[in-house]
């Protein structure tokens, strides 16, 4: 399939084979290259056609395929990094979740704390939830949760009545690959806190060692 | 024949109707009403008037009574528990989910910081160069405005001696003694240095009704003190 | 060698036998995987301290050893991103730099906004300068400026008398390239500000050459 993509972009462009006497499956290496850096340094989801560009390649399938194939590298490794490919075809480089406890403190851009992580857990949970139940249940410093979530794009609030309705945004489902499909995003949501739940444990019996032996 | 309308009593009239209406009496507030100040001025108004109506200095008696027992009623009263919160819905909140995190490479170059540096720099060099003009006078001349009202060291120093020397033997001054024949500036002062004093715990100053004359005592703790070191 | 130093690190830490039944090989493993993710999320050079505690590893040596191994690693696989070990010790992870003109123009956040990057940019030049003349320059807003820049660790704050002096860390070093050693730094920025100043000149002056034909 790949080989019959490249023939068809040969097809389309003649000139290529004049231009770049290298080998062909270098060429793709490079091109693969290429996406991996523009994944790492954006930091953000990228539409095909932005790779597209970055690559220059002028297939959007094509692209696809590599970045595909670069995906499928980067789990082959089982690195702490690893590369989505979003429900709308969109691509994205992140670290592993499990990692990031353990070495947030070093980012230089500021991430969020446990506090609003949990307000964001309870409107993912919760949703559509409105904002009056969330401060109910997380307390009054859950306004300023809401409004710093709200400002990263993760959580979306409407007029509802006299009051507000949260729900979480297609970024929020881009971060962690989920559906935007609210009954299955919720199910994913769920296998993912009991996971979040273990790996809190371990967290915590690691910190304590002594105590254990 | 003509017959001059009976006026009221004064004691219908303000401040002591209260005391002869008692469906108002119930509606005030039983801490607002100062009793012994109405019974006293009621007592002298009646005694002005040379005419004892016994009725009515019932009626007032009762009605202090009354307004004694709601005082001592709101004191005595417990106080309401505070309300239990209403139990909030055991709610169970999912553990924090972490985002994964993406880093991103950020378009602030060193040029942009020197482009901001250059900013910064000329707006301080401007800033310096543009002296805002003050709008208030100068520190001194501002005080020199008040310094009749300041009070030096020595001056309170000197003051306690001669309160001292005025005091001996007495247990009390008034304070309308020792301002006598003074302008209001200087009572004004006077006063602020037995302020100063009072503050310093070396005079008592005890004023026995509002508006009442002040009377200035020294210390009496201290006074032996003094006592001791002066002999 | 990574042998020997396991033995070492166990001959010391005896009671990790007991504690830590899984094979020593996943445990290293794992081990690499956190030096990996502290490299990715931090972005600028790391001291081997640090590594040391993300990998809950006592020995510099051995976290060094891992370090070195991780950057083979990334060699090998020939992708985008590098791991360099600098002179002084401490160790990177970066975009190979033949990438970085073809994808720079995806970072499109800014590290700060105008405001705090004028009051960095300030603090720099003036370091160590006392809060209060910062405040003094930048007006009331440096306050949050000065919380947020210290939140992400470009700025020391400390005790000085009754008020506070600021400087740079070297966070703030790393990421802009310059001098940690204080005196050359400002050199630096000196040097640079004038170069810049110049530049500034000469381009006005070649906008406007009517004016002095």
């Amino acid at each position: 399939m790949t080989e019959s993509s490249q023939l068809k972009e040969l097809d389309k462009h003649p000139e290529k084979l004049l231009l770049e006497p290298t080998g062909e499956a270098e060429e793709l290496q490079a091109k693969k290259r290429l996406i991996e850096a523009a994944l790492y340094v954006a930091g953000y989801p990228l539409e095909l056609k932005t790779l597209c560009s970055v690559a220059q390649i002028y297939s959007k399938r094509k692209v696809q395929e590599l970045a595909r194939s670069l995906a499928e590298e980067y789990k082959a490794r089982n690195g702490c990094l690893e590369i989505l490919e979003l429900e709308d075809g969109r691509f994205v480089m992140q670290l592993k979740t499990e990692y990031v406890p353990r070495v947030r403190r070093l980012s230089i851009k500021p991430l969020l704390t446990e506090g609003p992580l949990r307000t964001l857990s309870y409107i993912a949970y919760k949703q559509p939830v409105p904002q009056a139940k969330v401060i109910d249940v997380r307390g009054p410093q859950a306004y300023e949760h809401i409004h710093r979530l709200q400002e990263m794009g993760l959580i979306g609030r409407e007029k509802f009545g006299k009051s507000h309705l949260l729900r979480t945004t297609s970024v929020f489902s881009d971060y962690f690959g989920l559906s935007k499909e609210l009954k299955l995003m919720k199910k994913q949501l769920e296998a993912m806190f009991t996971q979040a739940e273990k790996e809190a444990t371990k967290r915590r019996e690691e910190k304590t060692p002594a105590s254990q032996g | 024949m003509s017959s001059r309308p009976r006026e009221k009593p004064f004691w219908l009239r303000p401040p002591w109707q209260i005391l002869f209406d008692l469906a108002k009496l119930y509606k005030v507030r039983p801490w607002d009403l100062n009793i012994a100040r109405l019974l006293s001025t009621f007592l002298n108004e009646m005694r002005k008037t040379g005419y004892i109506d016994f009725a009515a200095s019932g009626t007032a008696l009762l009605s202090s009574s009354t307004i004694l027992r709601l005082q001592s009623e709101t004191i005595m009263k417990p106080e309401e528990p505070p309300e239990t919160p209403e139990a909030k819905p055991m709610e169970p909140i999912p553990p924090a989910l972490q985002l994964p995190f993406r880093y991103e490479f950020t378009s602030t170059t060193l040029d942009n910081l020197l482009a901001a540096l250059e900013e910064i720099l000329k707006i301080e060099t401007v800033r310096k160069t543009i002296k805002v003009s003050p709008i208030t006078p100068p520190v001194a001349e501002f005080f020199r405005e008040y310094e009749q009202f300041t009070i030096q060291e020595d001056e309170l120093e000197d003051f306690y001696v001669q309160l001292q020397q005025k005091l001996k033997g007495k247990a009390t001054l008034p304070l309308s003694q020792l301002v006598k024949g003074k302008n209001r500036l200087e009572t004004v002062r006077i006063f602020m240095i037995l302020l100063f004093l009072a503050s310093q715990g070396r005079i008592e100053l005890i004023q026995e009704e509002e508006f009442g004359e002040i009377e200035i005592a020294l210390n009496s703790e201290l006074s032996e003190v003094d006592r001791i070191l002066t002999t």
